[in-house]
């Protein structure tokens, strides 16, 4: 339990540190720390494939694509200072700032309160009478082993299960890949 | 405990500690260089020891030689990055920190 | 034993995240970032053994060598201004 | 020559992962190594000398018990110096020439300056040129630094 809630701190640090960064380059380290971490917490969670994904997705090709785009951008944020100060020496534009902040604060707010008020209803973290596991989750847990011969039930009904949908995903992102690569290439010349 | 669980046990505790001060040095010392110091060695150290604990767990089986092999691969690669990182921050022109100056 | 050892080392990585936050310098950070690397794979073979499914060791494995690719192309990016 | 090496090492390397030894598994993994052998045999061996390279390996096995117990002392070294409140540091820059000629002759050295007590590789060129930075001041590399040269064996190959 401790382990998982020093973890989630380091998350909600290392998003906070991305979102304030000025320094793109910094920023997108950050979050390659913070992807590293939140694959950590997914294999507390027991999702071992979402965890490969979430290493070599989000902490190994996100950064690096990053740093390319970077590369043929500019590394700081646009207005960066003025951001920065916030407060200027004028009565009716500070008056202007406090009040576009309250507001925010309070969109946040509701934002927050609805979205609590949502979870309520949902069923206990792991109650094994929650709608999601009455359904199929008893079949795939008794059955997907000596149906599909994968140990991994998660991974029984990702490739297998669901195999026409993994692969349509599949060729939604390899489709996007070419794309990519085509459009590189496009402008180097 | 068997003597098994008491040598895993030593040496996780072994590797715990060097993971924590290569955390600390790498807070505490004053410039880039000297940083590189404790993130190079004892995080190094500290892993290798970790992993093999680990493998004295596990006994002699698949997993173990698994462990075996990240815990070589870290001890080349880590190294090899810290050395790749200075080297950089070298060519880039970061001049390593004198005694007496005020910590950067 | 092993849940002791995995807090021990989520803590180091709470101390390293200060390095990645300040800086100073972005060469500061990458090194933070890639001692993180280190202690989460050494976490998560912990893990790992939490749950006696050391099956997640090739998970590790491949966050050995992701962390060492980013490191180098991070590298590659300052040394020669793009990647490609 | 190399084209096996390599594909016999992925292979080996494929058993290791997987764990699982039936037929199809086998096969593909076969398939899969010969392929990746196919197009990197290049990058991991290039030519390649059999009988210098057991050679070197049996020296570098040689070299590793005294590289052990030298990383252990660079690691109280460093747990003290960073532990002790006022941090007893003075930093420097040394350079340095070696006679070393192979590139894992020269990569060897750097990791182990890197892993030994008080200094980090900084730059370490080609032709044997060593940039290191010193935790403390008048740090003598000789030792090493024949220790790997001999590991190289330029004389008695």
């Amino acid at each position: 339990m401790a382990l998982d809630l020093i973890l989630l701190i380091i998350i909600v640090i290392c998003a906070f540190a991305a979102v304030q960064m000025r320094d793109l380059l910094s920023a997108a380290l950050v979050l390659g720390a913070c992807s590293l971490i939140m694959a950590v917490i997914w294999t507390r969670l027991n999702a071992v494939d979402v965890a490969f994904t979430e290493a070599s997705v989000g902490a190994g090709i996100t950064t690096v694509l990053m740093i390319a785009a970077l590369s043929r951008t500019r590394r700081g944020e646009e207005g960066g200072e003025e951001r920065d100060m916030g407060w200027v020496h004028d009565g009716a534009a500070n008056k202007r700032f406090i009040f576009r902040h309250i507001a925010m604060l309070i969109v946040v707010l509701v934002t927050m309160g609805v979205l609590i008020y949502g979870t309520m209803d949902m069923p206990d973290f792991g109650d094994p009478d929650a709608p999601a596991h009455t359904h199929v989750a008893r079949r795939y847990i008794e059955k997907s082993r000596e149906e599909t011969g994968v140990k991994n039930f998660v991974t029984a009904v990702l490739v297998s299960y669901r195999g026409y949908d993994t692969l349509g995903e599949t060729t939604v992102i390899f489709t996007a890949g070419i794309a990519v690569v085509l459009l590189l290439r496009k402008q180097r010349r | 405990m068997e003597t098994r669980a008491i040598i895993t046990l030593v040496l996780l505790g072994i590797g715990c500690f060097f993971i924590v001060v290569a955390s600390v040095g790498i807070i505490r010392f004053p410039d880039f260089y000297t940083r590189v110091h404790p993130a190079g060695k004892t995080d190094t150290m500290g892993q290798a020891a970790v992993l093999i604990g680990l493998a004295v767990y596990e006994g002699l089986s698949l997993v173990s030689v698994k462990l075996v092999i990240i815990m070589l691969f870290l001890a080349i690669a880590n190294p090899t990055a810290t050395h790749a990182l200075a080297k950089a921050a070298y060519v880039a022109g970061l001049r390593p920190w004198r005694k007496g100056e005020p910590r950067r | 034993m092993f849940d002791v050892a995995g807090i021990v080392v989520a803590l180091a990585v709470l101390l390293v995240i200060y390095r990645v936050i300040k800086g100073p310098r972005i060469c500061d950070r990458v090194l933070a970032v890639n001692a993180i690397g280190t202690k989460t794979v050494v976490l998560l073979a912990l893990i790992g053994f939490m749950y006696e499914r050391p099956q997640f060791l090739d998970i590790a494995l491949v966050y050995a060598l992701i962390n060492f690719i980013a490191t180098i192309a991070f590298l590659k990016y300052r040394e020669m201004g793009r990647l490609d | 020559m190399s084209f096996i090496l390599t594909a016999v090492i992925m292979f080996g390397f494929w058993l290791l992962l997987s764990g699982h030894f039936t037929f199809i598994l086998l096969t593909s993994g076969i398939v899969a190594s010969l392929i990746v052998a196919y197009f990197s045999h290049e990058l991991l061996f290039g030519d390649i000398d059999l009988k210098i390279t057991v050679n070197r390996i049996v020296r570098l096995i040689k070299y590793m018990p005294w590289l052990v117990w030298e990383i252990i002392a660079a690691n109280i070294d460093i747990v003290y110096r960073t532990l002790h409140p006022s941090m007893p540091i003075d930093p420097e820059m040394i350079e340095f020439d070696t006679n070393l000629k192979t590139e894992t002759g020269i990569a060897i050295l750097a990791n182990s300056i890197t892993l030994t007590p008080g200094t980090v590789t900084v730059e370490a060129k080609r032709d044997g040129k060593f940039k290191v930075h010193s935790i403390v001041r008048g740090v003598n590399m000789s030792g090493m630094q024949a220790k790997v040269e001999m590991i190289e064996g330029n004389r008695d190959v």
